[in-house]
């Protein structure tokens, strides 16, 4: 360390363990306890970074989230560095690299800074009045914008740090763990409340545990021993859970609200590794207390933002609390008493005070006699006009104010320092207040914004309700507390307590220069370096709601959001459009309060907890016989069998030739299934299927078309007759979920008159579908005891069967249109039951196949797959499956928009097959068709919907939605791909076996 | 996120419950006698109400119960649940 | 043409200290009687009052707003800006908005910053590749410049994205359309109001709507906080608070408002230069030119006009960020917030008349109407000043729904946006 | 013999957590509104049919689960041979089923039934379940039905930090995977 910074009595800091840390890459050293800008400033580090416009110099202002200048880059790996850090925020800890942003080469040394020269010419908004010509050169000023904007740099590499969630559920969660924060948590967890106290530092007290002085005494001591002693004792509470390092991010309604809650970022690099970095915890709360402090302001004036110019409470907790001097000669500019304090604290810590600049004509409150007493010489009636030094402050120049403030008088005193502590008075924390739908109302006796009316069950106590002295602190707290809580707590009420008060307030938004406005730099938000000129301009050009304000300057929109900028923004509209502040209203704080890593949002649901996967009984077999899998919703379905180094396409063929020729053998345990109970099922079925039911056998399966309410196709699905009123629904994979839903709500509000009850059994039973002229003699193989003539169990009927004792269903159903059945077995048994059949089926030459294969042979039939031959706009009409629809129904789902002007149009799109001239010449799905070639824009009637080579045919096939296709069979069409066109002419849709003979067979 | 008290299964996370929009749409018992506004009317048009609505929800991941709630769409205040066929708790 | 902007009247106004800059818009208190009515200050509505000024020489006009202008929608979108729709119909009307854009700056005199980098579209799993495929085919043939990236393109036109095989919705390809990108959406605001007014439109903040005056089956007028206002044509344009309007004649419109939030990160120097959307994986981002990471989160399913969402969307979204982008996991979240869309259930707009005569609507442009705000403007204009609608809105009229000839458009904007 | 196969669970121990599988045992979904119902399934099971929400009944063999006011989650204590669980399956069924009383699905592997036990079971459930079980944990044979990872579940607390937990089989192996991971950060 060049100077000692560092006193050395200081109970906060343990100065025997010192840490190293790199800055810039320079090595430097401070202690545990320390922030990396309490550290710096012990190292009389004050330039950390530089603006987002102007490029200006900026040093550390703050000591707490509110911090708008000292925002690092932390970390140099790749895949951990992270932007935008407050200095002020982060916890020393050993091997802690940290850098400046938005500089280069060097934060001493800035090429940017060549902004701030013409920055006469880029105001506020600048950039909606110019880059417009030539209009094609947008594209690179653009690109020298972004270049020059942005902070930090975004990692490059995945993180490895580990991220976590949980619920808590409270009855009193208090936010913020300062005086009142703590008098409000011992109380409901006296009164047995189950009681949760967060607060973002590591040790709790907020401010009051470093104020040692004596205008602040509570019963004789000091208040911040007072305070420690009250602190200790709530470690005997079993019901109140205390959580340091945790910051509220968020307060939604019904008491919802997210903390994140910082476990390693303070810990040496070493320990970090294989923990959870950050858990953000999701808490719901029967009643939330919020005591959140207060923000000092700063003042505006010339030139208020050179490093080395901190907000004097600031300074106070650099001295107090992290025992660092800011500064050897320290003046201090204030509107307010808080200031004193701090000069106090200084003097008794030996630094010395050059003046304190005090813009009010004189005030004779406890704690300004105290700071006279020990000789701090003020300038009363006073302003900064100017500031000095490019780097570090160093000098300050001083002018009366005139009587009605406006503008300044006689002579400019010049005082050199190397630090300036300014107070612009206190702004309540009302964040979160407001975040929650709170109402807030505007106390014009100090210019604050305080807590009004609330929706939810939440109070907010302490400086953020706008109460900033001790005695009224601790006297509304206990009153605020009992009230809310319902409870009576005597151990607070006579408390002897001894206060300053500040008896004088004066207020100027915009401290008046000797300078005309224009030439002067008084800034507003310094981080984003919008000054109170940029506010002006944005009201002379129009814009007059504070919204249009911020949005046009950016003033309060950096990564503080405003903490420090948003008061003096409202305060300067209102002066200069002439309004009073409460009427003016304020912007809306949004969520989150300090920014939240993406990380900490997520939680652990990355990688492979992205997405749930579910899987079939026989998931197992798929993998160990080398399946490619098919993400079909979250289930993983077998696509296909490579064999050796088959590709898809080869694949494919030999599986759909060996369904054909011998026998398949498919895994369809995705496929919905309902069990429907009850006297009425049949009915039921009548009504949400566009096909008769009641006539069906028991013992026989139907296939079934369900709509939507609009007309359109839903589902599909074959549903079994188990009994007289006991059937077994089958949906497809994707919509299980949703058709039980939908059935469910109708049961529940359109038909409650129905006795019919659905279960989903979708889990209980694998589903095992063999086809292919061969699929009956490995069926009897597996179940010689089941008569499998045609007579006994033809198609489209069901079969209960044992299979080593085991009940299974055996459904003689095909979507191949080859002789085919599906065993239902209870999924336990369905991977054992599934190797049988395959054991079975060796002497056929049984082969595997995947949902490609499946797709493949349902398209040789002209089969739809709901879904990919129909996109939410086909009717079964359209589908040309007229059958389907009973004409006697008196009504389904769906039915009567069939009748529609639009849906009974002849000309609507339909489904039909098409055939490719070239029966080599595969279709590409999605693929457009057209009746003309060589026109553009040309009318495009339909889309290919599927389309596959068939091995059985040895030729491609198609499936495709046409305008009127119906009446277009064997008519020539188009399909105009990027670089060619394809000649194809329109089908029937069913390719293969037309009289179904195969079926049978 | 709301906190919902399911009729049945009482006060819940809103991540349990699936919204159903506008209560109180009755399926036209005969839907083949309406024209095509009226049947329109039914399937599409809704009033949207920015204020008190009534309006259907599932605790879909619970009793998978539908029921109705009386909220406020003005300021997501939940005034009252009451169960499928009861009348609104309010006018 | 008030005083026109380019770098040399900055340069002339730095002498003033910038202190003799003109208003961008007028103030005014509202006439007696306009010839038309606009309800809604937002892009569309402003847009809307703009070319019926400067096309159809309707110049004693308003455009009444609640708030203050571009305080709804406009300024809480993302800023997409694309045409890659399917149906011929959406790819006319939103294709029709996109060349406007391309020369809206200068129309305008006002910098929105059209950046035309691009809008990649991916897909996940096998039916995403046949939708995508589908409207890329579509678009080609619509002269829409949108094309098929197979996955090394995709990885190559945006190298950050998670294109591994292994994670659990792998991208199998994508679409691009290089004419689409992003622009400024609160600069798409000011400028067709300065544009507005420097005709004469009257732009009328802070005055809401209470009721509208007929007379039979036609319109006379609307009561708004600041009183009675007499006109023969009211365009609606209110968006998320268009049932609100419509329910005071008792018209019953296929919408429902509801909830889609939006969040951004803090600003960092450059590192996605395109578009990124994904329906599967639900997630979509882009950088502004301030170096913030802008995302868009989903809607809620339920009804509300608090412009504020649940958490969970939200949760979701940035779920999926992380799973096709894992570098960003250390990226923080600076704001979140919400806007109320209404959406029909065809996901697609109405730009249509109504039974009653002079009372036109302009709304369910769900989650992404700011991508149409100039060619929305323009028919909008079109079909209040001419008493029909243009070629390009005929299929957006409010009779479809009872029809059904509806403009389902759920898979090109299946990603709330 | 047919094999038993069950999605890869096994038992895991960590620190006051211990994850167990527990199959095979049967379960029977239960579903029904009358009086009748009610009672004929209390007498069938002997146990006192739970009409209370969120609560259950349990016999020495039995336990039946409250999932709605028409709907029972049945499942049996212990690992149970075929014959019994046919024997109960077909005898409710045609007590219930076909006398017209509601309806009665066997889902013994529709669900898994997975033993959570330990001090922290209840850590491990707040990392994913939006439930409040500040009262659940004291109330022994209270049942939930909630999301746990954005998985619906069932959960019955059968003791002292001892709870089954119910998940639907294909769901299961990733729910577990997801617990494990938890749990091993706990």
């Amino acid at each position: 360390m060049t100077k000692n910074l560092r006193i050395t009595n200081n109970k906060f800091i343990d100065q025997t363990s010192r840490i190293s840390f790199k800055f810039d890459g320079k090595i430097l050293y401070g202690f545990k306890g320390d922030t990396l800008a309490s550290a710096l400033l012990a190292n009389n580090i004050h330039l950390v970074g530089r603006s987002f416009k102007y490029h200006r110099p900026r040093g550390i202002m703050a000591c707490g989230s509110e911090e708008p200048n000292a925002i690092v880059q932390v970390g140099k790996d790749a895949s951990m560095t992270e932007p935008n850090t407050r200095a002020t925020e982060i916890e020393l800890y050993e091997g802690l690299e940290a850098s400046s942003q938005n500089c280069w080469p060097s934060v001493n040394f800035d090429v940017g800074a060549i902004n701030n020269f013409f920055s006469p010419i880029i105001p506020a908004a600048f950039y909606y009045k110019t880059f417009m010509w030539p209009a094609n050169f947008w594209k690179l000023y653009e690109y020298f914008i972004r270049k020059s904007a942005g902070l930090g740099k975004s990692p490059t590499k995945p993180d490895k740090d580990i991220y976590d969630h949980r619920y808590l559920h409270c009855d009193v969660l208090v936010v913020g763990g300062g005086i009142s924060g703590i008098m409000a948590a011992k109380t409901a967890a006296k009164n047995n409340l189950n009681t949760v106290l967060i607060d973002d530092k590591n040790i709790l007290g907020g401010t009051t545990i470093f104020q040692q002085n004596e205008c602040f005494k509570i019963n004789n001591s000091y208040s911040n021993d007072w305070l420690k002693k009250e602190i200790d004792t709530l470690n005997s509470f079993k019901n109140l859970t205390i959580k340091t390092r945790t910051s509220l991010a968020a307060y939604h309604s019904y008491n919802y609200l997210l903390a994140k809650e910082n476990l390693t970022d303070h810990l040496d690099l070493n320990e970090k590794k294989d923990k959870i970095r950050q858990r953000l915890w999701k808490i719901r709360a029967k009643k939330v207390i919020i005591s959140t402090g207060a923000i000092e302001r700063p003042l505006i004036f010339n030139n208020n933002d050179r490093p080395g110019i901190i907000l004097s409470s600031s300074i106070k907790k650099y001295i107090d609390f992290y025992g660092v001097k800011c500064g050897q000669k320290i003046s201090l500019f204030t509107n307010n008493d808080s200031a004193y304090e701090t000069a106090i604290s200084l003097n008794s810590s030996g630094v010395s005070v050059n003046s304190v600049v005090d813009i009010r004509d004189k005030t004779n409150s406890l704690i300004v006699k105290q700071a006279e007493k020990l000789g701090i010489k003020i300038h009363w009636k006073s302003t900064i006009v100017n500031t000095n030094g490019y780097k570090k402050i160093n000098a300050i120049e001083i002018m009366k104010l005139s009587d009605d403030g406006t503008a300044v008088v006689g002579k400019k005193i010049n005082e050199k320092c190397d630090c300036l502590g300014i107070s612009g008075g206190w702004t309540p924390r009302v964040h979160l207040f407001t975040q929650s739908g709170g109402k807030l109302k505007f106390r014009d006796k100090d210019n604050v914004f305080v807590p009004d009316k609330s929706e939810l069950d939440q109070i907010s106590i302490g400086s953020c309700n706008g109460d900033f002295e001790l005695d009224e602190v601790i006297k509304n707290t206990v009153n605020l507390i009992n009230k809310f809580l319902k409870v009576n707590n005597s151990a607070y009420e006579n408390l002897e307590i001894i206060s300053s008060k500040e008896i004088d307030k004066k207020n100027i938004w915009l401290l008046p220069s000797d300078k005309p406005l224009g030439k002067t730099k008084p800034f507003l938000d310094f981080q984003n370096d919008s000054t109170a000129i940029d506010v002006k301009l944005a009201l002379r050009e129009g814009f007059k709601s504070i919204e249009h304000v911020k949005r046009y300057t950016t003033t309060g929109m950096a990564t503080d959001q405003g903490k420090l900028s948003n008061m003096h923004a409202l305060g300067i509209i209102a002066e200069t459009a002439g309004v009073k502040m409460g009427e003016l209203g304020t912007t809306t704080f949004r969520p989150p309060y300090t920014p939240l890593t993406f990380g900490a949002i997520v939680g652990r649901n990355v990688g492979e907890f992205f997405d749930i996967t579910r899987k079939t009984p026989m998931h197992d077999w798929h993998v160990e016989n080398k399946a490619e899998f098919e993400n079909v919703g979250q289930w993983k379905r077998a696509w296909y069998y490579p064999i050796e180094n088959e590709n898809m396409y080869e694949a494919v063929q030999r599986e759909s030739k060996a369904a054909r020729d011998s026998a398949g053998i498919l895994d369809a345990s995705t496929l919905g299934k309902i069990d429907i109970q009850g006297t009425d099922a049949s009915e039921f079925l009548n009504r949400v299927y566009t096909n008769a039911w009641s006539k069906l056998e028991i013992g026989k399966c139907r296939y079934g078309l369900m709509l939507n309410e609009d007309g359109m196709v839903y589902d599909d699905g074959v549903t079994t007759r188990l009994s007289e009123n006991h059937y077994l629904m089958t949906t497809t994979t994707g919509g299980a979920a949703n058709v039980l839903s939908k059935l469910e709500d109708y049961l529940q509000t359109e038909w409650p008159e129905l006795d019919v009850y659905l279960t989903s059994v979708t889990d209980h039973y694998g589903t095992i579908s063999i086809c292919g002229p061969n699929s009956k003699k490995i069926i009897s193989k597996v179940i010689p005891d089941l008569d499998l003539s045609d007579k006994e169990f033809p198609h489209m009927s069901y079969k209960n069967a044992l299979i080593d004792n085991i009940k299974c269903r055996i459904m003689r159903i095909s979507f191949t249109g080859e002789h085919s059945y599906e065993i239902n077995i209870q999924s336990s048994y369905a991977k054992s039951v599934w190797e049988k059949c395959f054991e079975a089926g060796k002497d056929f030459n049984i082969t595997p196949y995947g949902t490609e294969t499946m797709h493949l042979l349902r398209a040789e039939k002209g089969f739809i797959i709901a879904g990919q031959d129909t996109d939410g706009t086909m009717t079964p009409v359209d589908l040309q499956m007229d059958w389907i629809i009973s004409k006697k129904k008196y009504d389904f789902i769906g039915k009567r928009s069939l009748y529609r002007s639009d849906t009974i149009r002849e000309d609507r799109k339909q489904l039909v097959g098409l055939l490719t001239d070239d029966p080599k010449e595969i279709l590409e799905e999605g693929a457009q068709i057209v009746a003309e070639t060589n026109k553009q824009p040309v009318e495009m009637l339909g889309h290919v919907t599927s389309s596959y080579f068939s091995p059985n045919l040895n030729k491609s096939i198609a499936l495709a939605v046409i305008k009127n296709g119906k009446k277009l069979k064997g008519q020539k069409m188009f399909v105009p791909m990027k670089n060619k066109t394809i000649n194809v002419t329109i089908t029937d849709t069913v390719f293969l076996d037309k009289e179904n003979k195969r079926l049978n067979a | 996120m709301f906190l919902i008290n399911c009729p049945y299964c009482g006060e819940r996370d809103q991540s349990e419950f699936t919204a159903g929009g506008e209560a109180h749409i009755v399926r036209p018992k005969q839907p083949t006698e309406l024209s095509d506004d009226q049947w329109a009317e039914f399937l599409f048009m809704r009033k949207n109400i920015k204020g008190v609505q009534l309006e259907r929800w599932n605790h879909s991941h619970g009793c998978r119960k539908w029921f109705n709630m009386v909220r406020d769409t003005s300021n997501d205040r939940i005034h009252a649940v009451y169960k499928m066929g009861q009348k609104p708790p309010i006018e | 043409m008030k005083n026109k902007y380019s770098i040399f009247s900055l340069i002339k106004n730095a002498f003033s200290y910038h202190e003799n800059w003109q208003r961008a818009w007028r103030d005014p208190e509202p006439k007696k009687e306009y010839d038309a009515i606009i309800v809604g200050g937002g892009g569309h509505g402003l847009a809307t009052a703009f070319y019926l000024a400067k096309k159809h020489n309707m110049k004693n006009i308003a455009v009444v707003e609640k708030g203050w202008i571009g305080g709804g929608n406009t300024g809480r979108n993302t800023t997409i800006i694309r045409s890659n729709y399917l149906w011929d119909a959406s790819a006319g009307l939103y294709d029709h908005a996109l060349k406007i854009w391309e020369g809206l700056s200068q129309e305008l005199n006002y910098n929105v910053m059209f950046s035309q980098r691009g809008v990649m579209n991916l897909a996940h799993n096998l039916q995403d590749v046949r939708d995508l495929k589908r409207r890329t085919h579509a678009n080609r043939l619509n002269g829409i410049d949108a094309v098929w990236l197979n996955t090394e393109e995709v990885k190559k036109f945006c190298p950050i994205i998670n294109t591994s095989p292994n994670i659990r919705y792998p991208v199998l390809g994508g679409t691009l359309q290089k004419r689409a990108g992003t622009a400024r959406h609160d600069a798409v605001a000011w400028g067709y109001a300065r544009g507005a007014d420097a005709m004469g439109v009257d732009i009328i903040q802070n005055c809401e709507v209470k009721g509208i005056k007929r007379n039979g089956d036609s319109v006379e007028g609307i009561e708004t906080t600041k009183g009675f206002i007499k006109t023969k044509k009211i365009g609606v344009v209110a968006a998320g608070h268009s049932s609100v309007i419509a329910n005071m004649v008792d018209i019953k419109l296929p919408l429902e408002s509801k909830p889609l939030q939006a969040l951004v990160s803090e600003p960092v120097k450059p590192i996605i230069d395109t578009v990124v959307m994904s329906n599967a994986v639900h997630a979509y981002v882009s950088q502004s030119d301030k170096g913030e990471l802008v995302i868009g989160a989903g809607t809620d399913a339920y009804i509300s006009y608090t412009q504020r969402g649940s958490h969970d969307v939200v949760e979701g979204t940035l779920k999926a960020i992380l799973e096709l982008y894992p570098i960003f996991s250390r990226m923080k979240m600076l704001r979140q917030w919400g806007g109320i869309v209404d959406i029909c259930p065809d996901a697609s707009p109405i730009i249509s008349k109504t039974h009653i005569k002079g009372l036109y609507f302009n709304c369910g442009w769900g989650t992404g109407g700011f991508k149409a705000t100039p060619g929305s403007g323009d028919l909008f204009a079109y079909t209040i000043a001419n008493d029909e609608p243009h070629k390009l809105n005929a299929d957006f009229n409010i009779n479809r729904f009872i029809s059904g000839d509806l403009v389902d458009e759920h898979g090109a904007a299946a990603v709330a946006h | 013999m047919l094999n038993f196969n069950n999605p890869v669970i096994d038992t895991k121990e960590y620190s006051e957590i211990r994850i167990s599988k527990t199959e095979p045992i049967l379960k029977m979904n239960l579903r029904g509104k009358n009086r009748d119902f009610i009672t004929k399934i209390g007498k069938e099971l002997s146990i006192i049919t739970p009409v209370d929400p969120n609560t259950s009944a349990s016999n020495e063999k039995l336990n039946l689960l409250w999932l709605s006011p028409d709907e029972w989650l049945l499942y049996s204590n212990h690992m149970i041979d075929l014959k019994d669980a046919n024997f109960l399956d077909d005898k409710l069924f045609n007590e219930i089923s076909k006398k017209k009383l509601g309806s009665v699905t066997n889902v013994s592997d529709h669900w898994i039934m997975i033993n959570l036990n330990g001090k922290k079971v209840f850590e491990l459930l707040s990392a994913g379940c939006p439930y409040n079980f500040n009262n659940f944990k004291n109330s022994k044979g209270a049942v939930t039905q909630t999301l746990f990872n954005h998985i619906d579940v069932i959960i019955h607390n059968k003791n002292v930090n001892d709870l089954n937990l119910f998940v639907r089989r294909s769901f299961s192996e990733h729910l577990f995977l997801w617990m494990n991971d938890a749990a091993s950060r706990i």
